[in-house]
C-alpha cells in the first residue's frame, strides 16, 4: 500500500489528497493535513474521489462509428480517421470550420497543448471551454 | 481570486454574493465560517436561503437579476453616510465623478423596491461592509451567469474600490472558480481571444513571440466562444469539432439548439473518461486516462499551480489527453508535438507565459504549489493581487445601470427558474460523481426546489413529479418543498442527464463575456396527471 | 477461516407473482456450509449479482424447509434486478439474522395480525407456522384474525395464501384505500377494521406495514386496552451486514438487526422510534 | 514462559531491533513524508524511510484493520452458477510507534467485531498483528486522552509499550506476543534499574499535566445517562454539519461501514466494504424514501450519543479515545468537544 499525493479533481479549491494505491488500484482517498487548502479534511466528493477511477463504466478502448454504431478500434485507426476528418474539413471549409473545446478538468499542460494544436496545427482560434458554465 | 483562500479566515467582513459556498467550495466555506466564528460579520447576497445564508448576519435575498440595483443602492448609502475611502479613490482610481453623480440621481426607495429587499437591511449591510478595512467580497456564477454579468462584476468592483477594500491582505474581490482547473484552462488560453497568460491574440508582437517557438503562423482574429460554436446550428460555420473532457450536450444552455448543431456536424471526436451524452454523438471516441493515471499541473481558484502526481498507470487501453493531442498534431504536421513528459511541456509554458515564468516542476514538487504571477525562479509567487497597482494601472470606475433579465415572468410562464450546482454530492454533469456509489446514494435524483407557498397554490406534494416548461422545452422533475427558495422562484441543477434542465434555459448571453443567462428564465409548472 | 461475509448459493425454484410489484421467490440452498434453519420473524441478506445485498424477511414458515420464501417488492436497484430473474437462476443468501417472534408465548392466544402492503410478508411466516402447529396440537393457538390493507384492489398481494387461510378458518378482512367496481370488501384505512369485538384479554397483536400504519394501529390497539407486552411489530431498516456491526440500522442505542427486527411495544416505548411518531 | 516483562532499550539499538523485526514481518510506523504529513506507513527501507516519533500520525490503526475500502469477497456469475470466494489472508504485521489512544481504539474495535460472530477479515488481520505502542510524554495540541481514560500511558492491551526516557526506551510487555519478542531479541535489551523506574514515573506525572484541553468527557457521559440533550443543541449542531463525513472517517473508533458490489465485467466482481458515516442522510434512507433520521435536525445525534451514551451504557466507557483528530477539521466547527462543551455548560 502506497500513498500518492495529488490534487483533488473536483472543485476549484484544490485540496491536497493522498490516493491510496494497492496493487495498481486506487482504494482510498485521504486528506493532507499539512496542505494549505485541505488542512486535514475533504468534502464528501473528495473523500470518495477514488470511487469513479475503476468504475465499470470507464471507456476502455477507442471507438469509431461504423454503420451508426460505436465500435472498438485500434488507436491508430481512431487517430487516423480523426486527423483525416479534421484535415478534410480544413481543406473544404477553411480552418474556422473546426471548433475545439478544451477542458477545465484537464491539466494546464494538456490545455496548453490543445490550444497550441488548435492555433498552430489547425490554424484557428476557435477554442474555448466551460469557464462560464 | 485576488486573495488567498487562507486570508478569508482572518477578514473582518465577508460579503458573499451569488455563491453557495459551503456546498460548491467547501474549503472556502470553511474559511468563511472560521472567520464568522472568530467574530467577523457575514453578508450574503443570494435569492436562495443557502446554508451559508443561514449563518449570515444579514441575508439580502434579492429578486433574481437585480444585483446591480442592490450594489448601486449600497454605494449610494455609503456615499450618503460618508463612508467612501476618498484617499484611495483619488490615489488609485479614475472616473469616479461620473459614477458619484449617477448614484446621487438614484432613488433609494425605488432601488430597494426593485430588489425586493427592505431599505433598512441594505443600509445596515452597506455600513457594515464600508466601515471595515478588512472587507472581502467573494462572488461566483450567481453574479456572472446573467445577460448583464459583466456589469454585475463591474458593480462589485465599484463597491470594493469605493471603500478601498482592495489591494491588501484580507480585502479584495474574489471570483470563486468552479472546476478544479478552470483557472488553469483560462491561464493556458483555452479561450478564443488570448494566448497563454492572457496575452492578446490581436497583438502582433505577442503573436511573433509564440510563432518563433511554435514555428507556425497564428491567426490574428479571435475565434468563436463555446456557445457560439455549440449554437452554430444546422448550417452553421462549425462543421467539425474536437472535444476534450466536456459535455456540452448537458451543460450548455438551450439544449435543443446544441443538439441541432451536433446532429449536423460533419465530424465529431470526443476524448473523455466516460461515454458522456456528448461522446454518444461522436464519430470517434478516445478513452482518456483519468487524473490518477497521469502527471500534470492544475491551478486552483487562488491561482495556486499544483502538481498532480500519477498514482497508477492508465487503466485498460486508455491514454492521457496529452498523448492523444500530440498524436493528432503529428498526423496534421503540427510542429512541436513531441514532448516526452508534462515536465517538458511546462518548460515551454514558462518560457512563453510571463505569469508562469517561475513555474518549474522541481519547485512544484518541493512545495504545495506556487501562486501566479510567479515571474521567475527566484520569485516566491503572489498571495494577493493588485498590491501597489491594478493590472491596467489605475482602477476604473464605470457606471452600471440596472437592467431587467432577458426574460421576465408573465402569465404563461409565471415562475423564475434559477439553475446552478444543486448538490454538495455532485459535480457539473455528474459524469464522475454518478459513478461513485456513495455520492449517488446521497443524492440519487434531480430535484426542483420550490417554496411551500407556491406548492400550496399549485397543490403539489413533496416528492411529487411535475412538468417544468419554458418557451424552449420541458422536463419532468421531482419537487422538494423548501424554504431555500422564495415564492415565485424555483431552483434546479443540471447534474442529471435524465432531467436535462438546460432544455429550458435561454441562450441569451452577456454581450461581452459570452456567459449565458443560466440564472434567470421564465417557467411554468404543471402537475403530472397519473396514468 | 471464518467467512461470515461469504453468502451461500440458493436456487430460485419458483416465482409466485403476488401483484404488479411484489413477487415471492421460493428458494433452496445448494451449497450450505452449515445446516440452515430459521424462526418466523427472522430475515436474510439476499445477494443479487452485481447489486450487493439487501435485508429481506422470510415469508414462509420453517416447516416448509428446505424451501423458503422471500417476498420482494420492486423498489430499487437490487429488487428490480431480482424481479428480472427467472426460476433456476441463482442468488446468494446469508443468515438467518435477527430476533424472531416469541412463538412460545403465543400458545393458546387469540392471534390478531394487522398488515399493510408488503408488510404481510413477515407475518405470513407466523400465520403459516401457527396453522402448521394447529395441525400438530389442537391448542397451539386459539383464533386467528388477519386485517390486511392495500392501496387499491390491484395492489392486494398474497391472494393465494389468503384464500388458503380462509379455507382453513382464518378470519381474513381486507380493505383498500380506494376501491373500484370490482372491489366488494372494505374501503378505508386498516385501522377502521380494528373493532372492539376482535380484542380479548388473550389477544396477541402482530403488526407490520408502513411506519404511519404501524403508528396508528398501535395507537388504536392501546386505546382499546391492549397491553404493550401483547403488541409486537417488526421494523424495517436499511442494513448492510445483518450482524450488528455496520451501524446502519441504529435505533436509539439498539441495532434492529440483532435486537430486532421484532420488538414488543413494551420495548419500543423506551426508545425514540419513527414508528411511534416520537 | 514469560520471564522478560520489562526491559530497557538504548535508543541506538532501536533501528537494529526494527531491522530484525522487519525481516520477519511487514513493519508499519509513523513516517513524515516530503509533503510534511505524518502517516502510519509501511516501512520499505528502514534506512531511507525515517520513522518520526515526534508527531501524531494523521491516520490511525483503523486504516489498516478496517481499511477505507477492502475486498470482502470475489464473486463470479457464469454457467457454473453464482459463487463467492474469500479474499487473500492478511500478512503478519508489526505496528510500531502506535499511540495509546489508537491502541485503546483498536481494543474497542476488537469488541465490536467479535459479536455476535468474529468478523473474519478483521480478526484475520488482528491475529496476525503485533502492536508496539509509544507512551505520550508530550500530548499534541488537540489531545484529551486523559479525559477518556486512554492515555497518555497504558496499563494493558499492548504487545509492547515503549516509554521514551531520553536516551533509552522503557519497554514493557503486556501480551504474550510482546513478551516473545523480548525473549527472542533479549540481547538488544538491558534490565531495568531503579533509576529508570523513577524517571518513567516522573515523566508520566509531567505528561498528565501537559494537556491543553480539559474536556469534561466523563461528566458528559454521566449526564447523558440522566437527561436528554435539548433539541436546540442538536439543531444547532446539525445546522453546522455539512455532511463531509470527515469526523467519522478520521475517527479511530467509528466503525460504521457499507457493503457494495463493484462489477469488473459481466461475470466478475468484488464485494467491497468501505467506511461510512452515520452523519449522512443516505446512511439510514430506505427504499421508498422513508428515512428514520432527519438530517436537518439530527445529523450528529447518533454519532455523539453512540460514543458518549450508548457505549458508556454497554461497555462502561465512552468510545471516544481523545485522539483529537476530528477537532479542527470540521467544516462547521462542530466536533465532539464542541458538543461536550455545549451540553455540559448547559447544565450550570
Amino acid at each position: 500500500m502506497q500513498n500518492v499525493m495529488t490534487i483533488c479533481n473536483y472543485c476549484g479549491c484544490g485540496c491536497g489528497v493522498y490516493l491510496c494505491v494497492d496493487n495498481n488500484r486506487v482504494v482510498g482517498s485521504y486528506p493532507s493535513r499539512n496542505h494549505p487548502i485541505s488542512r486535514g479534511n475533504l468534502c464528501s466528493k473528495g473523500w470518495h474521489l477514488h470511487q469513479f477511477i475503476h468504475s465499470r463504466n470507464r471507456l476502455r478502448e477507442p471507438l469509431l462509428r461504423k454503420n451508426g454504431e460505436l465500435l472498438p478500434v485500434s488507436w491508430d485507426e481512431a487517430l487516423d480517421v480523426t486527423a483525416d476528418a479534421l484535415h478534410k474539413s480544413r481543406e473544404r471549409s477553411g480552418p474556422d470550420s473546426i471548433g475545439v473545446l478544451a477542458s477545465a478538468k484537464c491539466s494546464n499542460e494538456e490545455n496548453y497543448l490543445l490550444q497550441k494544436f488548435t492555433r498552430a496545427g489547425l490554424g484557428t482560434n476557435n477554442i474555448d471551454h466551460c469557464a462560464r458554465l | 481570486m485576488t486573495n488567498s483562500i487562507e486570508e478569508l479566515g482572518s477578514a473582518d467582513v465577508l460579503l458573499v454574493t451569488g455563491s453557495n459556498t459551503t456546498e460548491t467550495h467547501p474549503q472556502i466555506g470553511r474559511n468563511i465560517l472560521e472567520a464568522v466564528d472568530g467574530g467577523a460579520k457575514l453578508i450574503v447576497i443570494d435569492p436562495r436561503r443557502t446554508d451559508l445564508a443561514k449563518e449570515a448576519h444579514i441575508h439580502l435575498n434579492l429578486r433574481p437579476g437585480t444585483d446591480i440595483a442592490l450594489i448601486n443602492c449600497m454605494m449610494r448609502i455609503i456615499l450618503d453616510e460618508d463612508l467612501a475611502d476618498d484617499l484611495f479613490i483619488s490615489m488609485r482610481t479614475e472616473n469616479f465623478i461620473p459614477l458619484r453623480d449617477y448614484l446621487h440621481r438614484l432613488d433609494l426607495d425605488e432601488l430597494s423596491a426593485t430588489t425586493g429587499i427592505e431599505l433598512k437591511k441594505i443600509h445596515e449591510a452597506a455600513c457594515i461592509y464600508a466601515r471595515s478595512s478588512k472587507s472581502v467580497i467573494c462572488y461566483c456564477l450567481g453574479v456572472t451567469q446573467h445577460s448583464c454579468g459583466t456589469d454585475n462584476v463591474q458593480a462589485v468592483a465599484n463597491l470594493a474600490m469605493l471603500t478601498g477594500n482592495v489591494e491588501k491582505k484580507h480585502s479584495g474581490v474574489d471570483p470563486l472558480r468552479g472546476q478544479n482547473n478552470v483557472q488553469g484552462a483560462c491561464d493556458m488560453a483555452a479561450l478564443p481571444a488570448v494566448l497563454p497568460g492572457y496575452q492578446a491574440i490581436t497583438d502582433s508582437a505577442i503573436r511573433d513571440r509564440f510563432q518563433a517557438v511554435w514555428k507556425r503562423e497564428i491567426p490574428a482574429v479571435p475565434g468563436l466562444s463555446l456557445t457560439e460554436m455549440t449554437h452554430s446550428g444546422k448550417d452553421g460555420a462549425i462543421r467539425a469539432m474536437f472535444i476534450m473532457g466536456e459535455n456540452p450536450l448537458i451543460s450548455d444552455p438551450h439544449l435543443s439548439r446544441v443538439q441541432e448543431t451536433f446532429e449536423n456536424l460533419d465530424f465529431l471526436a470526443v476524448s473523455d473518461i466516460f461515454l458522456t451524452e456528448t461522446a454518444q454523438h461522436a464519430h470517434v471516441v478516445f478513452p482518456a486516462a483519468s487524473f490518477a493515471e497521469k502527471r500534470g499541473t492544475i491551478t486552483n481558484s487562488e491561482r495556486r499551480v499544483q502538481l498532480c502526481r500519477q498514482a497508477i498507470p492508465p487503466i485498460a487501453n486508455c491514454r492521457p489527453d496529452s498523448e492523444i493531442i500530440m498524436e493528432l498534431g503529428k498526423r496534421l504536421d503540427c510542429p512541436g508535438m513531441d514532448f516526452e513528459s508534462s515536465d517538458e511541456i511546462m518548460e515551454e509554458i514558462s518560457l512563453l507565459t510571463p505569469i508562469y515564468g517561475g513555474m518549474h516542476y522541481d519547485r512544484l514538487e518541493q512545495s504545495h504549489g506556487l501562486q501566479w504571477p510567479c515571474w521567475n525562479r527566484d520569485h516566491e509567487g503572489t498571495e494577493f493581487l493588485h498590491k501597489y497597482y491594478f493590472t491596467r494601472g489605475k482602477g476604473q470606475f464605470t457606471i452600471t445601470r440596472h437592467q431587467e433579465p432577458a426574460e421576465r415572468p408573465d402569465r404563461t410562464y409565471p415562475y423564475t427558474l434559477v439553475t446552478g450546482r444543486g448538490s454538495y454530492h455532485h459535480y457539473h454533469t455528474a459524469t464522475m460523481t454518478r459513478n461513485s456509489k456513495r455520492l449517488v446514494r446521497e443524492y440519487p435524483e434531480a430535484l426542483l426546489e420550490i417554496n411551500a407557498q407556491d406548492a400550496k397554490t399549485l397543490q403539489l406534494q413533496d416528492g411529487e413529479k411535475v412538468e417544468l416548461l419554458s418557451r424552449r422545452g420541458k422536463v419532468r422533475i421531482t419537487i422538494t418543498i423548501t424554504d431555500r427558495v422564495q415564492p415565485g422562484t424555483v431552483f434546479s441543477s443540471f447534474h442529471f442527464f435524465e432531467v436535462p434542465i438546460n432544455q429550458l434555459t435561454t441562450s441569451v448571453m452577456d454581450p461581452k463575456s459570452k456567459c449565458p443567462e443560466f440564472k434567470v428564465c421564465s417557467v411554468n409548472l404543471q402537475k403530472v396527471k397519473h396514468d | 477461516m471464518n467467512t461470515n461475509f461469504i453468502p451461500a448459493t440458493a436456487v430460485i425454484r419458483e416465482i409466485i407473482r403476488e401483484n404488479d410489484t411484489i413477487s415471492t421467490f421460493r428458494l433452496e440452498l445448494i451449497n450450505k456450509r452449515v445446516p440452515f434453519s430459521f424462526r418466523s420473524g427472522q430475515f436474510c441478506m439476499l445477494s443479487v449479482p452485481h447489486c450487493g445485498e439487501a435485508a429481506i424477511s422470510i415469508s414462509s414458515a420453517p416447516n416448509a424447509l428446505p424451501l423458503f420464501d422471500l417476498s420482494i417488492r420492486n423498489a430499487g436497484e437490487l429488487t428490480n434486478a431480482m424481479h428480472q430473474m427467472k426460476a433456476g437462476e441463482q442468488v446468494g443468501i446469508r443468515g438467518p439474522f435477527g430476533t424472531p417472534f416469541p412463538m412460545a408465548d403465543f400458545a393458546n392466544s387469540d392471534m390478531l395480525f394487522v398488515a399493510g402492503g408488503i408488510g404481510l410478508a413477515p407475518l405470513k411466516s407466523v400465520i403459516d407456522h401457527c396453522l402448521f402447529q394447529s395441525g400438530l396440537e389442537a391448542d397451539a393457538v386459539a383464533n386467528i384474525t388477519l386485517l390486511y390493507g392495500s392501496r387499491s384492489p390491484s395492489e392486494v398481494a398474497f391472494t393465494t395464501a389468503i384464500s388458503s387461510w380462509k379455507e382453513q378458518g382464518i378470519d381474513c378482512r381486507l380493505t383498500v384505500d380506494a376501491g373500484d367496481d370490482s372491489w366488494h370488501a372494505n374501503v378505508g384505512l386498516v385501522t377502521e377494521l380494528l373493532q372492539k369485538e376482535l380484542i380479548t384479554k388473550n389477544t396477541k397483536s402482530l403488526i407490520c406495514g408502513p411506519p404511519v400504519m404501524i403508528r396508528f394501529v398501535i395507537a388504536r390497539l392501546t386505546e382499546m386496552g391492549c397491553a404493550s407486552h401483547d403488541i409486537f411489530t417488526t421494523l424495517e431498516r436499511h442494513m448492510k451486514c445483518g450482524m450488528g456491526t455496520c451501524g446502519h440500522c441504529h435505533l436509539d442505542g439498539k441495532l434492529v438487526c440483532v435486537d430486532g427486527p421484532v420488538f414488543s411495544l413494551e420495548q419500543l416505548q423506551t426508545m425514540d422510534v419513527m414508528e411511534l411518531g416520537t | 514462559m514469560i520471564d522478560l516483562q520489562e526491559m530497557i532499550l538504548e535508543k541506538d539499538r532501536l533501528i537494529p531491533l526494527l531491522r530484525k523485526l522487519k525481516k520477519e514481518s511487514r513493519l508499519i510506523a509513523p513516517v513524515t513524508n516530503k509533503h510534511g504529513d505524518t502517516l502510519l506507513s509501511e516501512i520499505n527501507n528502514i534506512d531511507r524511510d525515517t520513522i518520526d516519533l515526534d508527531r501524531q500520525p494523521q491516520n490511525s490503526l483503523k486504516s489498516f484493520f478496517l481499511p477505507q475500502q477492502e475486498i470482502l469477497a470475489h464473486y463470479s456469475v457464469d454457467t457454473t452458477g453464482y459463487n463467492f470466494t474469500a479474499p487473500e489472508a492478511a500478512k503478519e504485521t508489526i505496528y510500531f510507534g502506535v499511540r495509546s489512544c489508537d491502541l485503546t481504539a483498536l481494543l474497542y474495535m476488537d469488541l465490536i467485531f467479535s459479536k455476535p460472530a468474529k468478523d473474519a477479515s478483521y480478526y484475520d488481520r488482528r491475529n496476525r498483528s503485533v502492536i508496539i505502542t509509544l507512551g505520550c510524554n508530550d500530548p499534541f495540541a488537540n489531545c484529551f486522552c486523559e479525559a477518556t481514560n486512554s492515555g497518555p500511558y497504558l496499563d494493558y492491551g499492548y504487545d509492547l509499550q515503549f516509554i521514551d526516557l531520553g536516551s533509552s526506551y522503557y519497554v514493557a510487555a503486556g501480551r504474550r506476543k510482546g513478551a516473545d519478542l523480548l525473549n527472542k531479541w533479549d540481547y538488544f535489551f538491558r534490565t531495568v534499574e531503579e533509576e529508570d523506574q523513577k524517571i518513567r514515573y516522573q515523566l508520566f506525572l509531567e505528561a498528565r499535566g501537559r494537556f491543553n484541553r480539559n474536556i469534561q468527557v466523563s461528566h458528559a457521559c454521566h449526564k447523558l445517562q440522566e437527561e436528554e440533550v435539548a433539541e436546540t443543541i442538536w439543531e444547532k449542531l446539525a445546522g453546522r454539519c455539512y455532511d463531509c463525513g470527515g469526523c467519522a472517517y478520521v475517527c479511530p473508533t467509528c466503525t460504521c461501514f457499507s457493503v457494495d458490489d463493484m462489477a469488473i465485467d459481466d461475470s466478475h466482481g468484488t464485494r467491497i466494504r468501505s467506511w461510512d458515516a452515520c452523519t449522512s442522510s443516505g446512511f439510514t434512507r430506505m427504499a421508498g424514501n422513508h428515512n428514520p433520521t432527519d438530517r436537518t435536525r439530527h445529523a450528529l445525534k447518533q454519532r455523539f450519543l453512540h460514543k458518549l451514551k450508548y457505549d458508556y451504557q454497554k461497555h462502561g466507557k465512552a468510545s471516544c479515545t481523545g485522539c483529537g483528530r476530528c477537532v479542527d477539521i470540521c467544516f462547521g466547527g462542530v466536533d465532539i468537544t464542541t458538543f461536550i462543551e455545549m451540553f455540559t455548560r448547559d447544565a450550570s
